[in-house]
């Protein structure tokens, strides 16, 4: 168990980042802090992805492409993320998501 | 000519009612024009029915069996109906009488409306009335007669409200309509019946099927048929209990009632049961309903009359009385005295009715015969053509009048009805009485000094002359002595009539007390203190008259207070129950989600976090449930 | 495949919506000629189809069918039979007409027209299509411009407007609801039954499904087309909407939408389901004539124009579903004939109505009176409607009934009567609003106002001209729709208990 | 015997569960970016374990770097109060952590119960990993390579498009 590394391991590793990530994105007032959260949530999947890839396929590289689609994404997240905070707060001046309950209506 | 008349008899109110188009769609701006399209169609139309009529009238043939052709109108599987004509001698006098009277009815108008801004309406309307009617009397279906019937029935809705801008007018033409609306209802449902039944509803067919009638139903179907059907007649010939519209409908313009209630729709009624007379014929109850009917209403109409103060409306009692006498006659079995009547009523009343007409015109409208007097000085031509009028109404001899109602007279006594009988004949006298009342006090007596009468132009007085013609010869062609219309007019086997002389005599006797007791209360009497003294004396009798039994107050009553109320009360029902539970549906689902509007707190990490849970529930179900759903969970890592 | 006419029917509308997007939205003349374009290519369109169908073949002509979800069987499928052509015509006639209806709508008349033909298409699309699934779709296309137009355009009354918008939409949706939950199990069933998945009409017609399960779907799509044909007790929705809804979606939607429910209770419903339509049929009736009844009563009540018409219009549809209880040949005919019948009357009706409003900003009948002198070709045509709404003879809606009361007469005896008597009833409410309205004193305030002129008489010529030309031949109504009816109604003989013979032998 | 592979492996796990924990329970924002830093590196040995190698050098580039820089940025743009307080808890902390707790129970629970079943077919990852990649990317899913990139660049407008100054008196049409 600690001397042997199995998928397992690895899939754990992702799983306790993946919730650490979730618990934050939950429980943070600050709306970046929130963003980042979701990198770490993000982070957490592709551990997973290149985890299987080297497992189970390896010439295939599905995982890791997956894996680079993956950070596209996130790049392109946190960038309009931090543009649509940057516009809430010259708007409202604050970045606590506490603030902000307009899906109410 | 006559062959083509005969064969093309569907132009008699196909012209009357492209006149109505014509004059609708081009000729309206132009009254003159208007009023002359109308009156040469209604002649072309004339002498078309004249030539059928003659055709008719000169082939022995047709006496039994009537000329019909008919084409589809629509149909589908289980019902077909046809249009077409039926000519035979009843529709043939029809055709030719309404056309006539009409026509002169249209030149009169031409005087009597002169100047009234709706000159050109007025005439595409009487157009119209009078196809409608004709359509009504050459039918050979009796949806197609209903159709016509109903459009009869809207032409008098428009013709009695013509004067829109009058309330109490707006007021008659709706109660016309509704009244026979009702009646409607039980003719539609009596033809629904036979449809049903019989399997058509061509009068032809209907005539030839009846009398085995038990081949198809019951006696008593076909007494609830009956019954049914003549609910349609006793509202449009305004018989007891649906007549209340009648006199009301004296607000249209003069022409108008004395085209309605002389010649054309209120005989409708008759002239349905006389077409139907095979249906009632087989049902002894239902022809002792109508007898009964019929002389209750005549006598009913007739007391009322007596205490009457407006003109049109003594004529207007005096029209349901007199179609009282015709439904007796039918309900006696006795088509021709029936139709005969018709006949003869036709030309006396709408010579009253235009008469009428002339005073009014001459005296500005103003209605009460008791503010006339002496007025056949200024007016010979309207006064001695109304007293021609007066004496057939009576039935003196040898009168239109005097025939008709003495063969209504004798078929009721030799049918052995004798109550009937003797309805029938106070009720002669109650006639005589009060049109020589009214007679007496507008054209002779003494002149009111504020009135200027001044005698009609030529166009309303010529009608009124070939009018009086008629009601003078028009019963010659059905006496005793010469008994064409008896050869020629009947249901089954034609009559031949034996004069009983004592009736007669009985008869003629009581149409001249009547005359001689008006002529005593109301000429001898220079101050009319007698008459005065009696109203006083039978006070309750006079208002009971007067205000007509109350019959309309009744209505009314039941309108407003049962009607409207119930309608109140399911508008209510319709607004707090139906309403009610829909909205109270509505305030639950609002009110549950006010309640649960508080979990959506707008924030979205509490929504992640409920997103989450959701996760972590489902997952928590499906993994550790069973080894399936498991499998399913961990995707491609199980194997 | 030769030219797709009922594509081009249906697209015309929408092609002229897509214009009037790219259009300024201050130039509201322009708005109203495309839209009249667009809503004349369909009118003509389906004038032709309906003058070329073949009546003496029958069945579906000028078929589309295209394939679209293999998986669900459904198809684009459009053809026309005798029951859908007079609805079609129906349609385009009151499309084409409501168009004039609104011709002096004062705002945002960009976005009204498109709304208007997208409606108008929607409805269309219900009557044309052959396929369930498509036949859904446009109902449902049609509830959200309705919605829209009450709330921005309608008027507020004795209820708010946007009651009113959300009562009609709702019912719609609730109704659409059941109908989904029914059209869903059909589905299913008959694939379970067939083995191939077909969401046509008459693939799913052939199918032969358990009575149980006929009598539980055929409940569920009562109520569903029973509330979109304001059947007692879903009606009281359909007074308030058409009070807020402005005019040209009142006539369409008591027009043509509320027809939807009575075309599909026959095509779908009935045709489907015939032992559920046998089972529940005594329901139908009595349902029918409860609304015919109380509606006529309720009418009575009413003071407002706009009110008493809706009444009657759910008092109408009490005829439609007595005719369709009656389930012979004759009944189902007077059915389709009476809901073309109304209308033609109902959109005359509200037009005119719509038009008094625009004058005299009042539709309270005591405060009217007397408008024939002021407007008396307006006069005409409100007159005309009221006379078509009584059943008058002449006019179109006569013969439906009557053909409607041979059926029911036929089949319900007493229960028809009650029905018949309501002719009294709806003479006395007709009237009293047509005569209180225009005739008696006229009123001073009223003398400045015009009468309809120029394209304000469009409704009143096509829909009167309808009007008589239905009533004086009505074979041309009859024939066309008994030859849709007549195969529907084949088999439905083999589900009735044996047909009682009124006064027969008894 | 601890192997060299595990001794990195459980080196690097705990630097970063370490390195996330305190990125998400330091009060002061600036401290969570660059703890965060530290898990990205961590994240891109691990990666370098699996024999990812291009994968670890975007891993540093864009998370690392990229990423990093522009949290920062943001950071500096919002912040102008008290930097201590800049990154506190709220209130659902106490629901939170039960719930995510349980997902970890749960899914660890699941990763243990399936360890035998993983289908690892013992091959190893081909060591020029670029190579393969860029072959694979520009032919095989060259589509949603070029959607990516397409989606890069409406992010891109998009972000210049919504932070873009707006002038106060500008009529927003």
């Amino acid at each position: 168990m600690l001397t042997t590394i199995s998928p397992m391991h690895f899939v754990v590793l992702s799983a306790a980042l993946f919730a650490i990530g979730l618990f934050g994105a939950i429980t943070k007032k600050n709306a970046i802090t929130v963003l980042i959260c979701i990198e770490l949530m993000l982070s957490a999947v592709n551990i997973n992805l290149v985890a299987f890839n080297m497992f189970v396929t390896p010439e295939a590289f599905i995982g890791q492409i997956f894996a680079i689609f993956v950070i596209t994404v996130a790049a392109a997240e946190i960038g309009v993320g931090l543009a649509i905070m940057l516009t809430i707060y010259r708007n409202k001046l604050s970045v606590d998501l506490d603030d902000f309950d307009w899906m109410k209506w | 000519m006559v062959e083509f008349a005969m064969n093309h008899t569907w132009l008699v109110p196909l012209l009357p009612a492209l006149s109505f188009l014509i004059i609708i769609f081009f000729t309206r701006p132009w009254p003159r024009l208007s009023s002359t399209v109308s009156i040469a169609f209604m002649l072309s139309s004339f002498a078309v029915a004249t030539l059928a009529a003659y055709g008719v009238f000169t082939d022995a043939q047709f006496k039994h069996e009537p000329l019909v052709y008919a084409i589809r109108w629509f149909g589908m599987e289980g019902l077909n109906i046809d249009v077409g004509v039926l000519l035979g001698p009843s529709s043939a006098m029809m055709i030719f009488m309404v056309t006539l009277v009409a026509s002169l009815i249209q030149i009169y108008s031409t005087g009597y409306m002169k100047g009234d801004p709706g000159y050109s309406v007025f005439f595409s309307y009487l157009s119209l009335f009078a196809a409608s009617m004709l359509g009504l009397i050459i039918s050979s279906n009796l949806l197609q007669l209903f159709v016509f019937w109903e459009l009869v029935g809207l032409c008098s809705y428009l013709l009695i409200g013509f004067y829109t801008h009058k309330n109490s007018a707006r007021e008659a033409a709706k109660k016309a309509f509704i009244t026979t609306r009702i009646g409607d209802f039980g003719m539609l449902l009596g033809m629904l019946a036979i449809q049903i039944i019989f399997g058509t509803l061509n009068l032809y067919e209907l005539g030839q099927i009846m009398p085995n009638f038990e081949d198809y139903t019951t006696a008593g179907m076909m007494t609830l048929i009956a019954v049914l059907l003549f609910i349609g007649p006793i509202g449009k010939s305004g018989q007891f209990p649906l007549h209340v519209w009648l006199p009301d409908a004296m607000e249209g313009p003069t022409p108008v009632s004395a085209l309605i209630h002389a010649a054309t729709m209120v005989v409708a009624g008759v002239y349905l049961v006389g077409r139907t007379m095979f249906l009632f014929v087989e049902v002894e109850s239902a022809m002792y309903l109508i007898a009964v009917v019929g002389a209750f209403t005549a006598f009913f109409a007739a007391t009322i009359a007596v205490t009457q103060r407006e003109i049109k409306r003594i004529l207007a009692y005096s029209t349901v009385s007199q179609l009282g006498y015709m439904m007796l006659a039918l309900g006696v079995g006795s088509l021709t005295a029936s139709f005969f009547h018709l006949w003869t009523h036709a030309f006396f009343k709408a010579l009253m009715f235009l008469g009428a007409g002339s005073v009014l015109h001459a005296l500005h409208h103003k209605a009460d015969v008791w503010d006339m007097g002496g007025l056949i000085k200024k007016m010979p031509i309207t006064g001695w053509t109304f007293v021609i009028g007066g004496l057939a109404i009576a039935g003196i001899p040898p009168f239109a009048g005097f025939w008709s109602k003495d063969e209504i007279l004798l078929a009721t006594f030799n049918e052995g009805h004798y109550l009937l009988f003797t309805l029938g004949a106070v009720t002669a006298f109650l006639t005589a009485f009060y049109i020589w009342r009214m007679i007496f006090l507008t054209f002779f007596g003494e002149e009111k000094p504020d009135n200027h009468p001044h005698e009609s132009p030529l166009s309303m007085t010529i009608p009124l002359i070939v009018l009086a013609v008629m009601a003078t010869v028009g019963g010659l062609i059905g006496t005793p002595m010469n008994p064409h219309w008896q050869e020629w007019i009947f249901f089954g086997e034609s009559h031949h009539i034996v004069p009983n002389i004592p009736i007669m005599l009985v008869s003629i006797a009581l149409a001249a007390a009547g005359i001689g007791l008006a002529y005593v209360l109301y000429i001898k009497d220079r101050n009319k203190a007698n008459v005065k003294d009696l109203a006083i004396r039978f006070k309750p009798v006079y208002t009971l008259l007067y205000n007509k039994y109350y019959m309309d107050e009744m209505y009314l009553w039941f309108n407003h207070k049962v009607v409207d109320g119930s309608a109140r009360m399911t508008h209510l029902f319709d607004i707090y129950v139906v309403d009610g539970i829909v909205n109270g549906l509505g305030a639950v689902t609002k009110g549950t989600g006010g309640i649960l509007r508080y979990t959506q707190n707008g924030k979205i990490q509490s929504y992640a976090l409920v997103f989450f849970l959701a996760v972590l529930v489902i997952t928590i179900l499906l993994a550790f449930n069973d080894t399936t759903s498991m499998a399913l969970v961990l995707g491609g890592v199980s194997k | 495949m030769s030219f797709p006419l009922l594509t081009a029917c249906l697209l015309a509308p929408l092609l002229a919506a897509l214009i009037i997007i790219f259009l300024p939205k201050d130039e509201s003349k322009l708005h109203k000629i495309v839209a009249v374009i667009g809503t004349f290519v369909s009118l003509a369109i389906s004038l032709y189809v309906f003058f070329a169908y073949d009546k003496s073949i029958g069945g579906i002509q000028f078929v589309e069918r295209i394939n679209w979800i293999k998986d669900l069987g459904v198809t684009y499928y459009m053809g026309v039979d005798g029951l859908s052509l007079p609805m079609l015509l129906l349609t385009n006639l009151i499309g084409f007409t409501a168009v004039f209806a609104s011709w002096n709508i004062p705002n945002r008349t960009k976005e009204f027209f498109i709304l208007l033909l997208v409606l108008i298409a929607g409805v269309m699309g219900t009557f044309i299509t052959q396929d369930l699934f498509i036949f859904l779709l446009f109902y449902e296309v049609v509830v959200i411009p309705i919605y829209i137009m009450v709330i921005i355009w309608g008027s507020s009354k004795r209820v708010t407007k946007e009651y009113a918008g959300m009562k009609l939409t709702i019912y719609l949706l609730i109704g659409s609801a059941f109908l989904l939950a029914a059209v869903i199990a059909t589905f299913v069933k008959a694939t379970q039954i067939t083995g191939t998945p077909d969401m046509s009409f008459q693939a799913l017609a052939q199918v032969n499904f358990p009575e149980q399960f006929q009598i539980w779907m055929f409940l569920l799509m009562l109520i569903g087309f029973g509330s979109l044909l304001s059947m007692f007790p879903f009606h009281s929705w359909s007074p308030d909407g058409y009070a807020g809804a402005p005019t040209a979606v009142s006539m369409i939607h008591a027009g043509v939408l509320k027809k939807i429910g009575g075309y599909g209770l026959i095509r779908f419903a009935v045709y489907v389901m015939p032992a559920g339509a046998a089972y529940w049929s005594p329901l139908i009736a009595v349902l029918g004539v409860a609304g015919c009844a109380y509606a006529a009563m309720g009418a009575l009540a009413q003071k407002d124009l706009k009110y008493i018409v809706g009444y009657s219009s759910v008092s109408h549809m009490g005829y439609v579903l007595l005719g369709v209880a009656a389930l012979s040949v004759v009944g189902v005919n007077g059915a389709v004939a009476n809901m073309f019948a109304h209308g033609v009357m109902a959109a005359l009706f509200f037009s005119m109505i719509g038009f008094i409003y625009e004058r005299t900003h009042t539709r309270n009948v005591s405060d009217l009176g007397g408008l024939a002198r002021q407007m008396p070709k307006l006069a005409v045509g409100f007159m005309m409607a009221a006379m078509a709404s009584l059943g008058l003879p002449g006019l179109v809606s006569f013969i439906p009934e009557f053909t409607i009361f041979v059926g029911s007469f036929e089949r319900f005896g007493l229960l028809a009567v009650v029905a018949i008597a309501g002719i009294i009833i709806t003479a006395l409410y007709v009237l009293r609003a047509g005569a209180n309205t225009l005739f008696g004193t006229p009123r001073e305030k009223y003398n400045h106002l015009k009468d309809l002129k120029g394209v304000e008489m469009v409704p009143l010529v096509v829909l009167g001209a309808v009007l008589v030309i239905g009533g004086l031949m009505p074979s041309l109504l009859f024939d066309m729709v008994d030859s849709g009816v007549a195969p529907i109604m084949s088999h439905i003989n083999e589900y009735l208990p044996t047909a009682v013979q009124i006064g027969g032998k008894y | 015997m601890v192997s060299l592979s595990a001794a990195a492996f459980w080196l690097l796990a705990l630097t970063i569960l370490g390195a996330a924990l305190l990125v998400v329970m330091s009060k002061n924002i600036v401290h969570s970016v660059l703890w965060l830093i530290v898990v990205f590196l961590g994240i891109a040995g691990v990666f370098l374990m699996l024999g990812a190698k291009f994968l670890a050098a975007i891993q540093i580039l864009v998370y690392a770097g990229a990423v990093c820089i522009m949290v920062v940025f943001g950071v500096m743009l919002t912040q102008r109060e008290d930097m201590s307080k800049s990154n506190i808890f709220n209130k659902r902390m106490l629901t939170a952590a039960p719930v995510v707790g349980l997902l970890l129970v749960v899914s660890g629970t699941l990763a243990f119960k399936s360890v035998d079943k993983a289908p690892v077919n013992g091959g190893s990852v081909p060591t020029n990993t670029v190579e393969a990649i860029g072959e694979l990317l520009l032919s095989k899913y060259v589509v949603p390579f070029e959607v990516a990139a397409i989606l890069l660049l409406v992010a891109l407008i998009g972000a210049v498009f919504l932070s873009m100054e707006v002038k106060p008196d500008a009529d927003n049409d």
